[in-house]
């Protein structure tokens, strides 16, 4: 809890700066916006986020989510699947890169980010060999299930507002993902094995089974985000399609208490991390016309926002220590 | 050394099209070069660089070594590239097209000016906006030539101003003129999430904004997603650029105003032809004024059926 | 009498330049202590990795209750009863020590943990140990002998017919030890087996039923409970009779070469450490785990930097900032915890020994790798390290090896001031003689050795004076004229408190 | 050298297959082409492999190429700054980024991985703010100092190819790396730190410097690489120049026998890794024609490549335990 306090302020910080700068941040359709883009996010971090936790890293999440969100139209289009199909399909192929992923690592050994990267690298090129560079999208078919990306459920009594569909399947992964993590043995033997490997095999945990696991979630997460992704833009280009996504989950995770040396983390963590990055970029949008340093203010609010946390976690410590002198000497 | 073999087994001339990236512009492109390949008898090929500029170079460079008989390239700067096109000239048979390099030896240009179809936009802007309004302009890139005389022909169109393509208004600059207000303008560097985002942003920050105008292929349909989801379609004025299959269902519904289009089928097919006729030795195709014209046109809902009926006999799709 | 519980027979392993094992074979009854010993590198912990299912053995075959069985995994073993304390710690620092000792067996029901219980059962075994810890405390923050004892609670709670401890009290002061004693004893009667492999040989005179040796791997000779005397054990390690065994010769001291003045350490900061050391002096520092002793030893070395007070070292003051001052100024630390500050594991034994005079021996900034592979070489003659060659990387060697190396790695600077931190742990007695001899020597060539210990023996057969920590504090010091094993335990348990002498 | 015995292998089977497949492979110009490009990002990728030896990571170095490539024509162009003082501030601009990451890194103890995503997300923001998002060039000025990038260096007998100016300036660089890694005490220090830091703090070593002087080389020789990449393109669009190049030269990196772990490379093995991925785009250009699945490709091969490299050096443990066993039994 103390680790994410500091990105929690944070967040709130720029929500009040932002407020105060343009009163547009506060209207329903701006947080309905911020809330859907967040819960897209969220989901393929929430991903990364375990296999952070046990100590690797997959970079295939933005490769990943453009196979899917392409495939998906594609399929449906060029080959008309039914949509039960076409989404078992989808489901099917996320969970096995996972797989795939996992056994490369644990059984192979070979490094995460080298498994990974190729997996960034070969997924995009594979999508656009199928589709051969064409955009694909929904058009205006399956509008029904676009539902779980664009539809906004409304609340009672509150008018103006209404919480966007995808936000509430960011809820129930979360839930799901925090009680994994943090109340089941199968997460705690992740934390373990994150930080210490050996210890965790010493114990006799199947240490392999729960890294693949973690690459399966984690892919598992890139490939619902990618459905969902593309049902909200409703069009999908190979070339660019979830490009650098896994950066933003990574940082998402980082910013929200994940070490990326393993053992660490949180999901609500995860989830504020993600939210910093959304509103980032919407005060940029709402506040300035200079659009285009968007990037140079988001990096820079980050690294201040690590730094100033890391400071006030030292002058803590310090004060703390300076008690305990104080009160020896008295 | 410089055995330039080009010749295939079937010693058919080999031509290649570069483009300037991958969009589904150039994959209708494509389509034209592939149509032009079987019609003239040449082994045609399409290359779409990812990377930018030095992904381009990297890919002519690596033509040249393979042996092409003949390049067409949009070049993404010019002005900067000369060396490098006058290398490719020399050892094929070079023209642009979508992009002229004037400077270099390129022996003529296939295309339109893109000043001018961007006028032809922003008349479309007033047409959709005859009492005046205030307008949000979406493309992907501001750095690409095309794309800031694009962009440059929109507002001046807009605002009233004479022809002048040499200008360039800095993109987070409120303009305004004669009852039209130029918001801004706002780039995704192609991702589809955050051109969508920017569409709800600006709907957000400019709740009475009275149109928004998209420049590259697929900034319309992403417009058109923000504002249903918003349930603004109709009330916020849409004028798109390109032939995405969801702007020219826009139009027949009545949620696009009306779109310029180039002729990308059209460049890839001339592109092939011409190259193929130089190629086989036949320099006198190439006019005296080194241009090849392909004109825009605006699509509006009166031609909008006709217009897509063809494009997609030319695509092969139903 | 029926068949043993647990037969090995004619195992063997090999590893890449090494034959750990040649055919290793015995036997454990139940309810028996069984110790192993041997000299580094005979191959014990490698032995006892197969019966804990870490790793397979190339050859031989193991029989549990007469019965013919394999050992696939961890799981494996500890499905058969049979768990072991590993000579290294193996804890995940990141989790609370509840957490550790039920790590791969928590009760839950459909997989979500029960925390109440886990930290209800896991007070039990932390008392069974006696470590008066919340289990809610991450492990990160306990020194190194608390982690131990967190292992040892943590193998109990495996509640194994077969516990294997490979060098549990490497790092336990005495009187833990003594508490752990108690432990075994009260298994043995509950008819659980033990195997017990220690450097320790007075621990394993006391507990030991019968002993097994080993020497390069293979078996040397067994002891039966009245065969067990010193000399004997020594006799089949070492191949010879080792006479003498602390060579301890009063010195002369010289002039002061470490002054340490109101001192506060970080973890301690409510307390001034006051102590000195001359030229040729060796000072033994005895206390229980958790005494301070670490912290004060790094603190001097400039690991954690000072709080308040002042150090002379020579004559000349200066508070270390970091061990680069320290080492300037003439001092060398042989940390504690080997694995983590002392040894760097994926390094060949050379580029280890070699890594604090790197700078000393430089020429203009590059390597001398002459001077290097000299060095090395006399170390590995010096400390007898076995080794195939020095290029060997040091997460291969054996855990006394590897402390060898880094013992090497100090002397190869020749400090002027030596500060060692359990110089000793997991070294057997044939070298641990020859780090004696050698602490011996140096200080005859006037070198002040200041020695954190937590082996009774050691401290009162090496120290020329010793001081007693007690929670952070100096609790007194004792002339070598007063030393006694109750006088430590006095002053290190607080019982009884004496005014300093100075 | 047994580590990068793999890859070198791998390098030679492409090499050979893309000969057989295209002769125009070893023609003199090709030939030259592919020097040239592994020598650019051959520098880069020595550069983040000190970096990695110290087992941190360092993302920011594609955004460092676009800032001094497009700074340094913009600088020209704008201000029209005398050609050395540009390059010095071009230089002095590489150092204090790799110092400032360093200083982050190790003072303020912040995760390399987050320190180095902010810079990557910043320093491409400021040169877009900048820039104003123009292209910049040198058009066909500095035609001399282009010559560092596009010159070739004839051999004596040898017709029909010359050698690449940048493949000097590599060959400079890589021996002077060598030598710094593996004879000096310093290069001995980051292996060792890369290692176990604290073990070499304790050993006297000073780890934060040695820190931060990885961060300083690795962020100097991207400045370098930015400047010939700029030279030798001649055309530098803040958005994309330089984008992913950091994952590039990672990868080749890692490909070299680099672990992310630490500790761990060699500077011929980076070399070679950057060649690898030179010549296997060079070979999907030269043999086919379906390009667009380029990395798809590119993905597979490194990826079947280290798997195959793995399971060669188990074989050969196996086979060696094997002989030692019998030797013992015999
Ligand atoms: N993974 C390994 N690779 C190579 N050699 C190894 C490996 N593990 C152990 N050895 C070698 O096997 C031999 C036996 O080692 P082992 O750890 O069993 O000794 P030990 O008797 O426990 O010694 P110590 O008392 O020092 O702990 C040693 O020479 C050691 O160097
Ligand atoms: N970094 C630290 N911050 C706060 N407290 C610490 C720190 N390191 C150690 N301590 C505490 O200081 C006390 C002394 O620890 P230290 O490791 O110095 O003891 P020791 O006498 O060397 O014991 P051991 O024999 O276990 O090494 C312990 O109670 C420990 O919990
Ligand atoms: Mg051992
Ligand atoms: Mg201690």
């Amino acid at each position: 809890m103390k680790k994410i306090f500091g990105i929690t302020g944070l967040l709130i910080v720029v929500c009040i700066i932002t407020a105060l700068a343009s009163e547009s941040f506060l209207s329903g359709y701006n947080l309905e916006n911020l809330v859907r883009r967040t819960a897209l996010f969220g989901i393929i971090s929430i991903g990364v986020a375990f296999v952070i936790v046990t100590g690797g890293i997959d970079l295939s999440i933005g490769s990943v989510v453009c196979l899917v969100g392409c495939g998906l139209p594609w399929m449906l289009k060029t080959y008309h699947l039914p949509l039960p199909v076409a989404l078992a399909v989808v489901a099917a192929v996320s969970v096995g890169i996972g797989l795939l992923h996992g056994l490369i690592i644990t059984k192979l050994r070979i490094q995460p980010f080298v498994v990974t990267l190729c997996g960034l690298m070969m997924y995009r090129g594979i999508t656009r060999g199928f589709t051969r560079d064409q955009t694909f999208g929904f058009g205006s078919n399956y509008d029904g299930l676009r539902v779980l990306s664009t539809g906004n459920i409304p609340l009672p009594f509150i008018k103006g507002f209404a919480i966007p569909a995808p936000w509430i399947t960011l809820l129930v992964v979360a839930v799901l993902a925090a009680i994994f993590l943090n109340r089941t043995i199968w997460g705690r033997y992740l934390f373990a094995l994150g930080r210490n490997e050996e210890a965790a095999r010493y114990s006799g945990i199947n240490t392999d089974r729960m890294v693949i696991l973690a690459y399966v979630i984690s892919s598992t997460l890139a490939g619902l985000g990618g459905v969902l992704f593309v049902l909200d833009v409703n069009s999908a280009q190979p070339v660019d399609f979830g490009n650098v996504y896994e950066l933003y989950a990574i940082a998402a995770a980082v910013l929200g208490g994940c070490s990326l040396r393993g053992g660490e983390g949180s999901i609500i963590g995860v989830i504020v991390g993600a939210a910093l990055m959304q509103v980032l970029r919407n005060m940029i949008m709402l506040t300035t016309t200079r659009t285009n340093i968007e990037f140079a203010i988001i990096g820079a609010v980050i690294l201040l926002g690590v730094i100033a946390d890391e400071l006030v976690k030292r002058y803590a410590v310090r004060r703390r220590a300076a008690k305990a002198l104080a009160a020896g000497q008295s | 050394d410089r055995k330039n073999s080009g010749q295939s087994g079937s010693g058919k001339k080999k031509i290649a099209y570069v483009t300037n990236g991958v969009a589904s512009f150039w994959t209708i492109a494509a389509a034209g070069v592939k149509a032009g390949g079987e019609k003239f008898g040449v082994d045609a090929e399409t290359l779409m660089p990812v990377e930018g500029i030095s992904d381009q170079k990297r890919m002519i460079e690596d033509l040249l070594t393979r042996g092409v008989d003949g390049i067409a390239v949009s070049p993404i700067d010019p002005a900067n590239q000369t060396d490098l096109l006058n290398i490719a000239a020399k050892r094929a048979k070079l023209i642009t097209h979508d992009s002229d390099a004037p400077e270099s030896e390129r022996l003529m240009y296939i295309g339109m000016d893109n000043y001018k179809a961007g006028r032809m936009c922003g008349d479309l802007v007033r047409e959709a906006l005859p009492k005046g309004g205030s307008v949000m302009i979406f493309i992907g890139r501001l750095e690409q030539d095309n794309s800031k005389r694009r962009r440059q022909g929109v507002i001046d169109a807009i605002l009233g101003r004479p022809e002048n393509p040499a200008n360039f208004d800095p993109p987070g600059e409120v303009l305004e003129a004669n009852g039209y207000k130029i918001l801004g303008t706002l780039t995704d560097q192609f991702d589809r999430a955050k051109g969508k985002a920017n569409a709800e942003d600006t709907l957000a920050k400019h709740p009475d904004v009275s149109c928004m105008v998209g420049l590259f292929g697929y900034n319309p349909p992403l417009l058109l997603e923000a504002l249903g989801q918003a349930n603004k379609l109709g009330q916020v004025k849409v004028v798109a650029f390109d032939e995405d299959d969801a702007t020219l269902a826009g139009i027949v519904k009545g949620t696009v105003h009306g779109t310029v289009v180039q002729n990308p089928y059209m460049y890839g097919f001339k592109s092939v032809e011409i190259l193929a006729e130089i190629t086989k030795g036949n320099a006198s195709v190439i006019p005296a004024t080194k241009f090849i014209d392909i004109p825009a046109r605006q699509i509006r809902q009166a031609n909008v059926e006709e217009f897509w009926a063809d494009l997609k006999s030319k695509l092969g799709t139903k | 009498m029926s068949a043993p519980l647990l037969e090995v027979r004619k195992f063997t392993k090999s590893f890449p330049g090494v034959r750990a094992l040649r055919g290793v074979s015995f036997t454990l009854s139940r309810g028996e202590v069984l110790a192993v010993i041997g000299e580094n590198g005979a191959g014990k912990s490698t032995l006892m990795k197969i019966l804990a299912g870490v790793q397979r053995q190339d050859g031989g075959e193991l029989f549990l209750e007469g019965e013919c069985i394999e050992i696939r995994s961890v799981h494996d073993a500890l499905a058969r009863g049979i768990a072991l304390i590993h000579q290294e710690l193996n804890l995940a620092d990141n989790l609370d020590v509840a957490a550790n000792i039920f790590l791969g067996r928590e009760p839950h029901c459909a997989g979500i943990i029960d925390a109440r219980r886990l930290r209800r059962e896991a007070r039990q075994f932390l008392d069974a140990v006696g470590l008066d810890i919340d289990p809610s405390v991450l492990v990160r923050t306990l020194p190194i002998g608390k982690q131990q004892l967190v292992e040892i609670a943590k193998a109990l709670s495996t509640n194994a017919r077969v516990l294997i401890m490979d060098e549990p009290t490497s790092s336990l002061s005495s009187h833990e030890a003594e508490n752990l004693f108690a432990v075994i004893r009260d298994l043995r009667k509950r008819g659980v087996s033990i195997v017990y492999i220690s450097h320790r040989l007075g621990e394993v005179k006391e507990l030991a039923d019968r002993v097994t040796v080993l020497r390069d791997g293979e078996n040397a000779g067994e002891l039966a409970h009245e065969e067990i005397d010193h000399a004997r054990m020594v006799k089949f390690m070492v191949g010879r009779d080792l006479s003498q065994f602390y060579p301890h010769q009063p010195h002369t001291p010289g002039a002061l070469a470490l002054e340490v003045r109101a001192l506060r350490t970080p973890a301690n900061p409510q307390h001034e450490v006051s102590f000195s050391v001359r030229a040729g002096e060796i000072v033994g520092i005895a206390g229980l785990v958790g005494a301070g002793r670490t912290e004060l030893v790094e603190t001097i070395f400039g690991v954690t930097p000072a709080l308040g007070g002042s150090i002379r070292i020579g004559g000349v003051e200066m508070v270390p900032q970091s061990p680069l001052d320290a080492i300037a100024a003439g001092l060398a630390l042989v940390p504690e915890d080997r694995k983590q500050q002392g040894i760097v594991l994926g390094m060949s034994v050379r580029e280890n020994v070699s890594l604090a005079s790197l700078r000393r021996d430089q020429r203009h900034g590059f390597l001398n790798r002459s001077r290097e592979a000299q060095l090395s070489a006399q170390m590995i003659a010096d400390l007898r390290i076995k080794t195939p060659h020095d290029g060997q990387a040091a997460q291969f060697l054996s855990g006394g090896n590897q402390q060898k190396v880094v013992l090497g790695k100090w002397l190869a600077l020749e400090p002027r001031v030596l500060l060692l931190d359990e110089p000793t742990r997991g070294i057997d007695v044939g070298a641990k003689q020859e780090i004696y001899r050698l602490m011996e020597e140096l200080a005859g060539r006037g070198v002040a050795i200041v020695f954190v210990s937590s082996e009774m023996e050691e401290i009162l057969g090496m120290s020329d004076r010793t001081l007693v920590m007690h929670e952070g504090r100096i609790a007194g010091e004792l002339q070598r004229t007063e030393l006694s094993e109750e006088s430590v335990l006095h002053l290190a348990t607080g019982t009884h408190s004496r005014a300093t002498l100075s």
